[in-house]
């Protein structure tokens, strides 16, 4: 494509935050009608980066041209105006209001001083119609899955007439198929003459898309790739990181005969009527991985609590190691040796106000190191924590920082190395690489894969599909709250599970 | 584009799940049943107050204070700030009635105390918001600040003036009362005849309609208009959204911390108002007069589901049976027994229907002794009818299924460009 | 390097309510001024008189009981509940306590422990009713307390009746309970030189009870699960806590302690519950439960300074200022405390993010996992 | 003010007339509370007119513990006052322990006698007294046969004025009801300050067909007053003071027909008195309706038709015909 004035050019942004150079002399310019990716590591500063273009933070040093004109935006409200739309990397919406109240906030079509929801309700469903991007206007936030959250957040973009649209990894918790969905409405509107700037660890999706690429290593711009046919997604992380793209694999089985975790017809059923989970079995043996693929919402999250007993289903019984645990509350879980990755970390695996070494008693402060009968054992959580953070490479300045000042990869790795400890029998891990980048995801799952050799049974709930296939032993999928098809990894392509997923085909 | 659906010719609201019209009715049926029961009640143990247009006069007047208290703290708490020093606003909005409705008239009495109402909310604002302190903290601060205020200015401005102390203003005139014309003259004869159901309901009429003070009028007024702005208007949709998820908020270009400092001083604004409408009501400033309403606006406000007409029927509720026993304490409240009893067993039945034994069986036998304890006496000890209101606001929240749901950054100390 | 870090966070934490009392004082003198009182004289007089031997008996004795009563509220803003209940709590708990105390005869510790013990469940059972309806019905313990005060004074009004649990004196116009002999008394310490009067014997109970709170959050499983569940519930749900058992553990323990605001007194003054029995102690629990930040050690230091202020505010009287001047410098003293350490909270925040970028920026080209891969973990 | 040096009590027994100091201590609320604390005041205020003495006023704040009330005594004693007046009960406890103390030092307190001692005079009040000659009052003007008390707080000290109301109702109609209501429970002493309580409770009672209220309740009274000119027709009556002649209440005044009067005033002043005629006062001393220390109050000029009748039995209990009790 010949080079025009492009609409967005930054340059020189330099951002520092105390200690941190978030952002150094970074120079980009998008096209208008292109898709410019940005790919970096964790903390590399595309985020900074995206969150300076849309106003919410302010640039120290730099320029920021729109369409040729030197702009400078105190808020959002200024990029807004400006042409600016950003989907950020963690929703941004409310979850008790609707979708069109969280669409239409801070841009309200009012008729006599007053909101007037049918034009809006009019505006929403006709954008939505023309890319594809169809949600229910009147339902509540909280009610939705990812996929319908990610729309609503491109649609909120989109009804404020955005020329320019930022999607800070939107991909990540997609599947392949609301993948490409995305993807069309994206080429849909760069047809349009829009600009998007995308941002994504998932190279493949990336190289797809894109129509030109910037790598930012440690705050800076490394290059920009103006072809993406011209590079592979190999030569692109070794751009990003200076190293191999991490390939998730297991190399022999070490499957088992002794049988640790068994799901019995567990079924649940809420008190609104709906069933979430219906008559799911299955048993892993030690040694063994067993990956469960799956659209977010079909009743992993509520599969994963019922075997932690955190959430009692209708029916149905969990078996550990043999015994019937049924009925147990989740710390006894714990104590018989269930080890828990949950989804979410900042808020199901973390004390963010409360030290490491605090954190690293978490789940475990019944048991040694942690505790001593009744009272806990604060030299020995401190030096296991030490121990955790020389293991798995936690960059923290001393065990003794608040856990919200970690990263969320430090983060992650911490909780990983915390419920590695003591030997578990069951591990439970709920995408336990998710945000994380390349080098700590690579980390991770050998960690995972030693843990298997020496024995350890894991349910992996994944949404990354090649993490799914290359890690697990046997795969199955959950589809509304009913395990539908089993694969063997080694012979399934994420298309296949793809539509497995999505209930369109009954695989072998 | 045909993009006009069939569903979107639905109600001119965010959520059309029950229509406006059918909420109505179910309003009217649930009223209508309490009538049925009161009025059965009345019957059965011939305590005519619980149904009297002055007991339902008294209800409206004991409410408004609550629900004034209890609506500042739905702007607030909406915008996401939590306001415990509701109850010093509000002291600090019957000083200024006192001091300023002596001097200058009842309604300039009345714009000192949302002045300094809103001076409380400021403070509180200026904490909260500006300074990012715990929201409790700062409430608390705000309550014992206003009560060492309040008795320090009187002690400088009341002393020595006729009628007036350091714990009491001097006296003032109140501001009018209006009455619906003709109602009462209308409704009267129907209500003398004691006709099961339909005298009770004309009391109603009467009781609500006849000598309201115009500060109770205003106060229906602001619930209502707080409804509607706050839910039909963008600025409330601004306003609520900064209590849902500023950080959602503020990335949609919405000027949080100025919200949160409009709701906040709002509050206090409301929270004066109920003060003024207390020194009002006695003609008089006098130190303690809140009695700690401002509190059970917060409880109101709760109850309510940080809702307008949730709190307006949580303050009624309150208003009521404060009023039942204010008034005939020892038979109405005796009578509110068996009352309490028919919806126990009632509860208790639903319980058992669904299968539910053990709450069943415990709220049945509850049930059962209150029937008994209604049976064997004629009345309630006064210092027990005395606690009526509170009793009564604990079995219903009891009873009542929770779907209680506040403001999801409620409490949560937002700093502008600091994402969660 | 880290010690001196440490030294200079102790440091930081020190000035925070210096500034904060300092800029109190600051907001005081502006009102003393403002109606023409001397504020130099106003402080050197409270000062001068809060440090006489007797007034430092009345301060100590006012700090034991509001340490009950704040560290009562700590326990339950360790875990986010709002326990407002506390002066309906110790009230009726110091009511049944006198009651059964004046009823029976014991030897003399066993009598002690005895209301103690009924102190002390009383106050667990009323703050038990709140809990169980929040963990069981969801109702908001703000609402319930607040309620169960209401309900509490009614209770006693019913009970403290001439006929039922109440005895007359003759000529008073006062009504109490049966007096406690003094087998169920506990005398107090004369342990401040230069005065004849006592500290509270109980005010040994608060120091246990303080240390108690410490070693209980901080040193044991318990309360780790505790503050856990306070700093996040869904992290405290994974990691094995059984939340409304955590629920009603901790308003149990909340009300048990507030069970004993009301024995100094009791116990060691009144020796009977009659209708002055000091109210609202719950409310000043609060405040300085939060001036303390919720900690053993600095609730000691906020109970004194309340009991400090309290007291000396009566010297201001007899110098003719309006003794409500100390309620306004309490209000100012709690906001300003907490607007300090709320700034030295950001600023320790940003340090040690500064630190944390620090060791994340440390060279490191290559993605840690590379290194895993190729040595062989351990 | 005064200095607080002086260690040890003053002189005390040789009185010179303007060198002695008068230390009063108040309840809660204070001088200015237009009721109780006020009347005390005002009789201090008197004698401070005729004889020649300084003064000192402290207050009680809310929630305060004996030990407190202690060192407020203990701070005039120590400061050379002398004598020294506690007002309310509630000092009764506190100055037991400072009287033994100081025992050169002359005290008094107001409405108790649970303790005496020989430098403690005890003015107590036969407020049953009194009360009664209002009901009666009442009774005889009530047209319906149905009266009301409210009480501000249910104390052992106003339900000596409920019974003695209810007493002096009966004495007139046997057959009459008396509403019964106190507006608040100890140690929710608000009922005092809440005249909206005041005024829905007295609706209450005139709805129930109640057309005399007698408000016992301090300054939620005013609301009860309210209410009664609001339904034009019932009658009010005050405590304490003549409530028909204080400014706040100027407004209602022409349906106040009476109040029930308690002279703290003139006990205040009477031991003033005799401390400065060099014979304090000590011992309990009861200020009945022989000693002009209850009554009623005749300023409303409708009064006038049952003032026959409640002299008549002022006569019969001051001779003991009939004796009222202080229970109800
Ligand atoms: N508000 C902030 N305060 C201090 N430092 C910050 C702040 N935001 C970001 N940083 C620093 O800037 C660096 C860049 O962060 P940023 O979020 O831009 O990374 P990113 O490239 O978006 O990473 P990811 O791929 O994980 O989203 C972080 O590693 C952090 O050290
Ligand atoms: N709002 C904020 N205020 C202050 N510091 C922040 C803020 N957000 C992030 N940081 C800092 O930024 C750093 C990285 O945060 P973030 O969670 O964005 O990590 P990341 O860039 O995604 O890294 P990772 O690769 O581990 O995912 C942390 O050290 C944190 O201290
Ligand atoms: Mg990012
Ligand atoms: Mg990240």
């Amino acid at each position: 494509m010949t080079t025009t004035t492009p609409s967005v050019e930054l340059s020189g942004i330099t951002k520092r935050f105390p200690g941190v150079v978030a952002n150094r002399d970074v120079n980009i310019k998008a096209q208008a009608g292109h898709v410019h990716a940005i790919v970096g590591e964790n903390g590399a500063g595309k985020s900074t980066l995206m969150n300076i273009l849309y106003g919410l933070l302010r640039p120290d040093e730099g320029t920021i041209h729109v369409d040729g004109r030197e702009v400078s935006f105190a808020s959002p409200s200024d990029a807004i105006a400006a042409g600016i739309g950003m989907v950020h990397q963690h929703f941004k919406l409310a979850d008790n209001f609707t979708v069109l109240e969280n669409v239409v906030l801070g841009a309200e079509p009012t008729r006599g001083g007053r909101l007037d929801f049918e034009a809006a309700r009019q505006r929403i469903t006709e954008i939505s119609q023309r890319y594809g991007l169809e949600v229910e206007t009147d339902a509540l936030v909280e009610e939705l899955g990812v996929g319908d959250r990610q729309r609503v957040e491109i649609l909120k973009v989109l009804y404020r007439g955005a020329r320019i649209l930022i999607l800070d990894e939107p991909t990540a918790v997609l599947v392949p198929q609301e993948v490409d969905e995305l993807f069309d409405a994206l080429r849909e509107l760069k047809g349009e003459g829009l600009t998007v700037i995308f941002i994504s660890h998932k190279l493949d999706e990336v190289l797809s898309v894109a129509d030109e690429i910037t790598v930012i290593r440690r705050g800076t711009t490394v290059t920009t790739v103006e072809d993406p046919r011209s590079v592979t997604a190999r030569q692109l992380a070794e751009l990003m990181v200076g190293s191999e793209l991490p390939v998730p694999e297991l190399r022999e089985s070490t499957v088992q005969d002794r049988v640790m975790l068994t799901a019995d017809g567990l079924t649940l059923t809420l008190p609104d009527g709906r069933t979430v989970l219906s008559d799911v079995t299955f048993s892993i043996r030690s040694g063994e991985i067993l990956g469960i693929a799956g659209v977010e919402g079909n009743g992993q999250a509520e599969l994963v609590e019922a075997v932690m007993g955190v959430r009692r289903p209708t029916s149905g019984t969990v078996h550990l190691g043999g015994e019937d645990v049924s009925h147990w509350s989740t710390r006894q879980r714990r104590e018989a040796g269930l080890a828990y990755i949950p989804e979410d970390r900042t808020r199901s695996a973390l004390l963010l106000e409360a030290p490491l070494w605090e954190n690293r008693m978490l789940g475990h402060q019944t048991m040694a190191p942690n505790a001593r009968g009744p009272l806990l054992n604060r030299g020995g959580a401190r030096a296991d924590t030490e121990r955790i953070v020389r293991e798995y490479d936690v960059r923290t300045p001393s065990i003794d920082v608040a856990a919200s000042a970690l990263s969320g990869g430090n983060q992650q790795k911490l909780i990983v190395g915390r419920e590695m400890t003591g030997e578990p029998q069951v591990l439970v891990a709920a995408h336990p690489t998710r945000g994380v980048d390349v080098g700590a995801q690579a980390a991770i799952w050998e960690h995972i894969r030693n843990a298997r050799a020496a024995g350890l049974a894991v349910l992996l709930i994944s949404a990354d599909l090649d993490e799914l296939i290359g890690m697990s032993d046997r795969l199955t999928v959950i589809f509304r709250g009913q395990l539908v098809a089993d694969f063997d990894p080694r012979q399934v392509t994420p298309q296949q599970l793809g539509s497995a997923m999505t209930g369109a085909g009954e695989a072998a | 584009m045909s993009a006009v659906t069939t569903e979107s010719v639905a109600p001119p609201q965010g959520r059309p799940r029950l229509g406006a019209n059918r909420r109505l009715w179910r309003t009217l049926y649930l009223l209508s049943a309490i009538m049925l029961l009161l009025s059965f009640v009345r019957v059965v143990s011939d305590a005519q107050d619980i149904t009297s247009a002055g007991t339902f006069a008294a209800a409206l007047g004991l409410a408004v204070p609550i629900a004034m208290a209890g609506l500042g703290g739905l702007w607030s708490e909406r915008s996401g700030v939590v306001n415990i020093g509701l109850e010093g606003m509000m002291i600090l909005g019957t000083w200024g009635m006192g001091w300023a409705a002596y001097q200058w008239g009842p309604w300039v009495g009345l714009l000192a105390a949302i002045a300094f109402g809103a001076l409380g909310g400021l403070l509180h604002a200026l904490a909260t918001v500006t300074f990012g302190v715990d929201q409790i903290v700062s409430g608390v601060a705000i309550n014992i600040l206003a009560l060492g205020l309040t008795q320090y200015l009187s002690a400088v401005a009341f002393e020595g003036v006729e009628g007036g102390g350091p714990t009491q203003s001097p006296r003032f005139d109140a501001i009018s009362t209006v009455s619906v014309p003709g109602v009462d003259s209308l409704l009267s004869p129907i209500a003398d005849k004691d006709w099961f159901f339909v005298s009770d309901v004309a009391n109603l009429i009467i009781g609500l309609t006849t000598g309201v003070s115009l500060i109770t009028v205003l106060a229906i007024l602001l619930l209502v208009a707080s409804f509607v702005v706050l839910w039909r208007t963008a600025f409330g949709l601004r306003l609520r959204s900064c209590g849902e998820n500023p950080w959602a908020a503020e990335s949609l270009g919405v000027r949080v911390y100025r919200y949160k400092y409009v709701a906040v001083v709002m509050s206090g604004v409301f929270a004066g108002i109920g003060g003024a409408y207390l020194a009002d009501a006695a003609n008089i400033y006098r130190e303690g007069q809140t009695g700690g309403r401002g509190y059970i606006g917060l409880a109101a406000m709760i109850f309510g589901n940080w809702r307008p007409a949730g709190l307006a029927s949580g303050a009624g509720l309150f208003g009521y049976i404060d009023a039942l026993q204010l008034r005939q304490g020892g038979t109405s409240v005796h009578a509110l027994l068996l009352a309490a009893a028919i919806l126990l067993g009632l509860f208790a039945a639903i319980q058992l229907w669904r299968q539910r034994w053990v709450s069943g069986a415990v709220v049945g036998v509850i049930g059962a002794v209150v029937l008994w304890w209604y049976l064997v006496t004629d009345e309630v000890a006064g210092e027990i009818a005395s606690i009526a209101p509170y009793v009564t606001t604990l079995l219903v929240l009891a009873l009542a299924s929770q779907r209680l749901r506040m403001p999801a950054a409620d409490g949560q100390i937002y700093r502008r460009g600091e994402s969660h | 390097m880290r010690r001196r870090f440490d030294l200079r966070s102790v440091l930081i934490a020190l000035a925070a309510p210096v500034l904060a009392i300092l800029f109190s004082v600051v907001v005081i003198s502006v009102v003393l001024l403002a109606v023409g009182d001397n504020p130099f004289d106003v402080f050197s007089k409270m000062i001068e008189y809060g440090t006489q031997p007797r007034t430092e008996v009345l301060i100590l004795n006012s700090a034991t009981i509001y340490y009950f009563s704040a560290v009562a509220v700590a326990i339950g803003f360790k875990m986010n509940l709002f326990n407002i209940g506390v002066d309906g709590q110790y009230r009726l708990a110091a009511f049944a306590a006198a009651v059964v105390g004046g009823s029976i005869n014991l030897p003399a510790p066993l009598h002690v422990l005895v209301i103690l013990v009924t102190a002390v469940l009383v106050g667990a059972m009323w703050a038990g009713i709140a809990a169980v309806l929040r963990a069981y019905r969801g109702v908001s313990e703000v609402i319930s307390t607040i309620m169960l005060n209401f309900i509490a004074t009614g209770v006693i009004a019913y009970l403290l009746q001439p006929g039922r649990l109440a005895v007359e004196v003759q000529g008073s116009n006062n009504i109490g309970t049966e007096p406690i002999p003094p087998s169920g008394q506990v005398p107090g310490m004369a342990i401040i030189p230069g005065t004849e009067s006592k500290v509270y014997g109980l005010a040994i109970l608060a120091v246990l009870v303080g240390f108690g709170y410490w070693f209980l959050l901080n040193r044991t499983r318990f309360g780790f699960d505790l503050r856990a569940t306070g700093m996040s519930e869904s992290a405290a749900v994974s990691s094995g806590v059984d939340i409304k058992r955590m629920i009603v553990a901790a308003m149990l323990l909340s009300g048990a302690v507030a069970g004993l605001v009301g024995m100094p007194q009791l116990l060691g003054s009144s020796y009977s519950y009659s209708l002055d029995f000091p109210a609202g102690l719950g409310f000043t629990g609060i405040a300085i439960a939060l001036l303390g930040r919720n900690n053993a050690v600095g609730i000691a230091f906020g109970a004194l300074l309340w009991g400090f202020l309290d007291n000396s505010a009566q010297i201001l009287d007899l110098e003719g200022v309006p003794k409500e001047i100390v309620t306004i410098m309490q209000g100012t003293i709690v906001l300003s405390v907490v607007i300090a350490y709320e700034l030295v909270r950001r600023y320790r925040l940003r340090e040690q993010q500064r630190l944390t970028g620090q060791a994340t920026a440390e060279p490191t080209g290559i993605g840690p996992g590379a290194d895993e891969r190729e040595g062989a973990p351990a | 003010g005064g200095d607080s040096d002086g260690g040890g009590a003053s002189a005390g027994s040789s009185v010179s007339p303007a060198s002695y100091k008068v230390g009063l201590a108040y309840d809660i609320g204070g001088r200015g509370d237009q009721s109780f604390n006020d009347a005390a005041a005002r009789g201090l205020d008197q004698a401070q007119k005729e004889f020649n003495f300084e003064k000192k006023e402290l207050e009680a704040s809310a929630g305060e513990t004996d030990a407190q009330k202690e060192e407020r005594l203990r701070l005039l004693a120590t400061g050379g006052y002398n004598p020294i007046i506690a007002v309310g009960f509630a000092y009764a406890t506190a100055l037991k322990a400072v009287s033994a103390e100081f025992p050169d030092t002359s005290f008094a307190i107001i409405d108790d006698a649970s303790f005496t001692a020989a430098n403690v005079a005890n003015l107590v009040f036969a407020e049953e007294q009194g009360s009664f000659l209002v009901g009666a009052i009442a009774a005889s003007a009530s047209k319906t046969g149905n009266i009301g008390f409210i009480g501000g707080v249910n104390t052992p000290l106003l339900q000596k004025f409920e019974a003695g109301y209810t007493q002096g109702a009966k004495a007139v109609n046997a057959d009459i009801t008396v509403q019964v209501k106190y507006l608040t429970q100890p140690p929710d002493f608000t009922g005092f300050n809440d005249p909206a309580k005041g005024k829905t409770t007295a609706q209450g009672m005139i709805d129930n067909k109640a057309d005399v209220v007698y408000a016992a309740a301090g300054g939620s009274g005013s609301g009860a007053f309210e209410a009664a000119k609001a339904a034009a027709g019932p009658w009010g009556i005050g405590v304490d003071s003549d409530q028909y002649k204080l400014p706040s209440l100027a407004k209602v005044k022409d349906i106040i027909l009476t109040s029930m009067i308690k002279r703290v005033d003139v006990a205040v002043y009477q031991f003033v008195k005799s401390y400065n005629d060099g014979a304090p006062a000590t011992g309990i001393q009861t200020f009945d309706l022989a000693k002009e220390g209850v009554g009623y109050s005749t300023s409303n000029p409708a009064v006038a038709e049952y003032t026959a009748k409640a002299d008549e039995f002022k006569e019969k209990i001051i001779s003991g015909e009939i004796t009222v009790s202080a229970k109800p």
